[in-house]
């Protein structure tokens, strides 16, 4: 908790929209893969973060496509809610050569400069201090581009996440570490790994703002993600943002849940962020039902023509091994 | 060189090499209270581990010998450098040897050398086990093989078995050893079944097996490779070469005495990894045949490696990183038909 | 500053005296090697702690060579202060053979196990993991032995420090994490490169107790020493005490001070800790001129001796490049 | 290959590497604006750098181009490599190499494989100076050649100068290459004063420099070992034995062509390195060697490097663990004496 926003901005029903949208886009192609994946046509791990869409949703609303991000494995969601389009992000986690990446990075790896997505790492703690150099070449530049670094609870505990906090501090870098803090780090209990109650606390010892932010809900989400990009793009410095949430599917896809219990699984299911700020906008009056089906049926069109697109994509050439080594192709 | 260690005597069990794995870590556990175990989920209460290797062990032997750890390999490492100092044995685990990046002060600045720098008066006798390997899709920062930093590196040995009765008898010797120890498992062999002695004992560090005896051209390797190397001799064979195939067990030390015997009979060697080529072990292997046997070559000794690049995602571009059968079957016949 | 001690213990005389003892030996043992630097008889690189005699001389009191340390490249002052012979400390500092070390690790990497001088590192931040693996042991054992990681306040930037102190606490283990704040990592001052006013508020994101302490006063520092070492065991976890205190010779031997004001330097000369400890002792009557005098003179023919002894030892043969590597010795 | 580019044209300055090095980067950071120089007390506020190399940079260039930065290794190169992706070219010092390990996976993961990774879209233009080498009795954990472990990482080039007139033109070359350079000052050169062109530009990667001709063996060296090298020619001289020395100057990639055709000519080679000779970097030169020139070679070819040990504190014992000339001398001789 540690610390509590004095100024809330509140979300606008345009925006309440624009945030759904993302977070109905995030959940459908999340959905769609998994089915994929299940049908055996694709084969790679696969990070669901089904569950956990209110946080990057609520984020990109208050990003542009200059705005950077780097993520982590369990990324899609970061990416897909920044505006990546899905044909490409489709037929790279297909392996195909007219992904983002040529099939080269696969999943764990996409990058698409376009739309600001400028890193996506396997290696845990890793998203932050390539951040930080985002974030300088902002100052250098002159310009209000805000990083934002995306991790998780267990990446906290690694010591990249210390050095990189530090540095942002001391060199009042324009960078926003958003922890989605889901419980669990693979098999691993929040608690039985982390040494404090909450991760928002350790913005202390980076003489920073630290929040703890209910990531499942899009208002509370709004008000700190808003104070903390204002605060990057104001030159002010960084900002640590603890986004409780959960992981409905579990570390990878085909995970077991042995480590959990069911009442917990169950309990957060019940409180599907999804249906839950369906629910609002409709009680509200920010949508109507048929707005919101038809807004699910172009999504949906969208993810599968996007799946159609990948699948027909062919793969690239072995060639491509001694290609993007270097910028100078290496000789045969 | 030790023969093959599975003769069919007495009982032989059916098991992977990560089952291998697990019961050289109960049997470990059992004989040395000294032993322990720890990484990241490894306790039973966060499922023995994300692939179970590690599972029913804290059960077994407690909650302060087997620990899960958060995510922080220098830590780790660390952990397991004091302890094996103050006189314990850690087997600490690193999920992915790419992840061994974030821990090689630990490894190689402290438990590499503290006995040495020490002049004698520390001892460091901890395992890390770890696992790579490409084929399972994960891409650049997954699979990588990088013995060869740890080869380079005075002060700690490099084991990398390749069958069931190797993981299991190479695991008990690195935890005996007095030094520090680099494990590694690897993504295509660890799930393939095998026959292991039901008594399977430590098998020593340092010496190679003979996978497969032959008259024309040593194939030299170990790890995922050594499987390559057995499939692409089926098909030599089929050509009239007959090809030795040495799975080294450990690579550093290697077994010098062991490869040079089989490259100075056969007179054409071929070293195989799955580690990229360019500057990777199999330069040492390949430097030190031809200075030992020069002019008893019968052709240039070769080295297969992976391409000079980082592990691809794409299933096409993955196989074509890794090393194939055919590949090396291609070279060794190049090589038997050399002038 | 972060928290404060609630009971205070406070040193008796023959404690104080004890601890005076351990300063003016590292004191005396700093002036000779400087010396013999001078002479040219010592050629490497040497990391004055002159100034910062009051933290190890404390601790130490409070140790028994059962505890360990782990300490760092400026670190003769904790083996001083725990009880290293100085005739193989000093043979080792000459790279002879009856060096601790047999010569191998000269003055970066003294190790002396019979007084739990376990670790020497010259890697900033690494005297802490390492020290989480000598306390595992002590749960392990069922001992009461206690370690203490000795760092600067560089050192709390790294990321080292971060995973070790977390898991410290996450393992409740039996380590006090004794910062040495002199204000300066190498040629940086302490505000450049550090996010927080003071290191021990850090303490706050990993749950465990954290003190700002006068570091060149004897009686702040047993009180926080005694409070941790209770603590640790007791079992009940680690402490992070932040000791604030200067280097009087700059980083290294040599050191040209330009990154320093003049003013500051001489204030903080100006209260050098041994000076002012003595000065203490002579006015309560916990001691005499005559008898500090004796101390002094005692301490000196005792380095003295040490140094004779050093210089007079050989250097070992190229053989030992093929020993110690390994338990079995490397073939010819 | 080119021949030694300290042609005495024009005007020529006498400098040691030191000089060079900051002359370079002053003339890096005026010529280009996106040019970064940052480390641990690299600006002038804390002196301009332990040694003094970047001393006056800050002032000349401002507090945002040139930066100190807290003791944070993985931070450092982190910065560099989102740096260099954002369009800078950020040249990043670590002070030492050893305390490279606990940066590695920001090169290794990172800088070395995203442009791969991300299929050509991202590019990671960074250099990171660093310095080591025995000599200093700086002992264990201060003095490392540990270039062979990048050298064998696919996507970063390694430089390692010898001479100031190569310090000045490979760091130039290095920050104007469009890839990740790690470029490795050697404590026993840098400060060796040498000849350097007023207008030295910068000299290619990859390339290498014909330090002494010769005719019976050819020394193929690099870094601090290229002095050692010079000084064997000059004792074998005296036996008559010409030497031929090659001062690869880039050790990944290395100068293929250039090794080639000296080893051919003379028919003899030593590969000659500081870095632990077990796994080193030579392994891969040798071994090439070998393979293109079987049967050409008039004998082995030997590699020198150090003994499988930490770097020792005790003079006399690190004397004994660097390769002296008399060591490379006297493999020359037996070479020369082959058969
Ligand atoms: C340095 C490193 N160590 C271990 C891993 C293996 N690993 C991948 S994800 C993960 C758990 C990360 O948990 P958290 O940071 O909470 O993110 P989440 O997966 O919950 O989104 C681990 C341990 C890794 N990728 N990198
Ligand atoms: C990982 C690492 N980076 C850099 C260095 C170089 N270095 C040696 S001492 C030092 C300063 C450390 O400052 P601090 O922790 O405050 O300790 P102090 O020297 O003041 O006692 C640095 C940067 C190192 N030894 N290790
Ligand atoms: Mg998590
Ligand atoms: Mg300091």
């Amino acid at each position: 908790m540690s610390q509590t926003l004095e100024n809330r901005a509140s979300p606008d029903a345009a925006t309440q929209l624009d945030i759904f949208r993302r977070m109905l886009r995030i959940e459908r192609n999340d959905e769609f893969t998994r089915t994929q994946i299940r049908r055996g046509r694709i084969t790679a791990p696969y990070y669901s973060a089904r569950g956990q869409e209110v946080i990057p949703a609520t984020l990109s609303n208050l990003m542009t496509d200059d705005d950077v991000i780097c993520t982590i494995y369990r990324g899609i969601h970061d990416m897909v809610a920044k505006g990546m389009p899905l044909r490409p992000l489709w037929a790279e986690i297909c392996g195909r050569v007219d992904g983002t990446c040529k099939g080269k990075g696969g999943p764990m790896h996409l990058t698409h400069p376009e739309t600001g997505v400028m890193v996506t790492t396997g290696i845990v703690g890793s998203s932050m201090p390539i951040a930080n150099g985002f974030a300088w070449a902002s100052l250098l530049d002159g310009s209000r581009r805000v990083t934002v670094a995306y991790f998780g609870d267990g990446a906290s505990n690694i010591g990249a996440f210390h050095e990189a906090l530090n540095l942002a501090s001391v060199w009042k870098l324009p960078v926003v570490f958003v922890c989605s803090n889901n419980g669990f780090a693979e098999h691993t209990r929040y608690e039985n790994a982390t040494s404090v109650d909450f991760i928002a606390k350790r913005a202390i010892g980076y003489g920073m703002p630290g929040y703890t932010v209910d990531g499942n809900d899009p208002y509370d989400m709004y008000a700190h993600a808003h104070a903390a990009i204002e605060r990057a793009r104001a030159g002010e410095g960084p900002t640590l943002l603890e986004c409780k949430t959960f992981r409905f599917m579990g570390h990878v896809f085909g995970d077991n849940d042995s480590y959990m219990t069911k009442e917990e699984k169950e309990a957060a299911l019940a409180k599907d962020p999804l249906v839950l700020f369906r629910q609002h906008l409709l009680e509200t009056g920010a949508a109507t039902e048929a707005q919101l089906e038809e807004m699910k049926a172009t999504i949906e069109a969208e993810v599968q023509d996007a799946i159609d697109f990948a699948f027909e994509s062919g793969y690239a050439s072995a060639d491509e091994l001694r290609r993007d080594v270097f910028a100078e192709e290496i000789p045969a | 060189m030790s023969t093959d260690t599975v003769e069919p005597v007495a009982e032989t069990l059916k098991m992977t090499g990560q089952a291998a794995v697990t019961a050289a870590l109960f049997q470990a556990m059992e004989e040395d209270p000294k032993v322990l175990v720890f990484g990241e989920d490894v306790a039973d209460r966060e499922g023995g581990g994300v692939m179970g290797t590690t599972r029913g062990l804290s059960s077994r032997f407690g909650d302060l010998r087997v620990r899960s750890t958060p995510i922080a390999e220098q830590s780790i490492v660390g952990a397991a450098v004091g302890a094996a100092m103050a006189g314990y044995k850690p087997v600490a685990e690193i999920m992915l040897m790419n992840f061994i990046t974030v821990a090689m002060d630990m490894i190689v600045n402290h438990a590499a050398k503290l006995r040495f720098m020490s002049g004698g008066q520390s001892q460091v006798p901890l395992v890390i086990r770890t696992l790579t390997g490409a084929g399972w899709q994960t891409a650049g920062q997954h699979s990588d093989h990088y013995e060869g930093w740890f080869a380079h590196t005075a002060g700690i040995k490099v084991v990398a078995p390749a069958t069931p009765a190797d993981y299991k008898g190479l695991l008990l010797a690195a935890i005996q050893d007095p030094d520090p120890v680099l494990f590694i498992e690897n993504s295509r062999t660890l799930f393939v079944p095998g026959e292991v002695a039901s008594d399977q004992g430590p098998i020593p560090l340092g010496k190679a097996r003979l996978a497969r005896e032959g008259s024309h051209i040593s194939l030299i390797t170990y790890s995922g490779m050594v499987a390559n190397c057995m499939a692409a001799a089926v098909e030599l064979e089929a050509a009239g070469i007959s090809a030795e195939v040495i799975d080294l067990r450990t690579v550093s030390p290697w077994d010098k005495d062991a490869v040079l015997a089989s490259a100075e009979k056969t007179g054409r060697a071929i070293v195989v990894h799955e580690a990229v080529r360019h500057f990777g072990p199999g330069g040492e292997i390949a430097a030190t045949i031809q200075e030992a046997l020069f002019r008893k070559m019968k052709a240039p000794v070769r080295r297969l490696g992976a391409p000079y690049s980082a592990v691809p995602f794409a299933k096409p571009l993955e196989d074509a990183f890794l090393v194939q059968p055919a590949d090396i079957a291609e070279a060794a016949k190049a090589l038997c038909a050399y002038e």
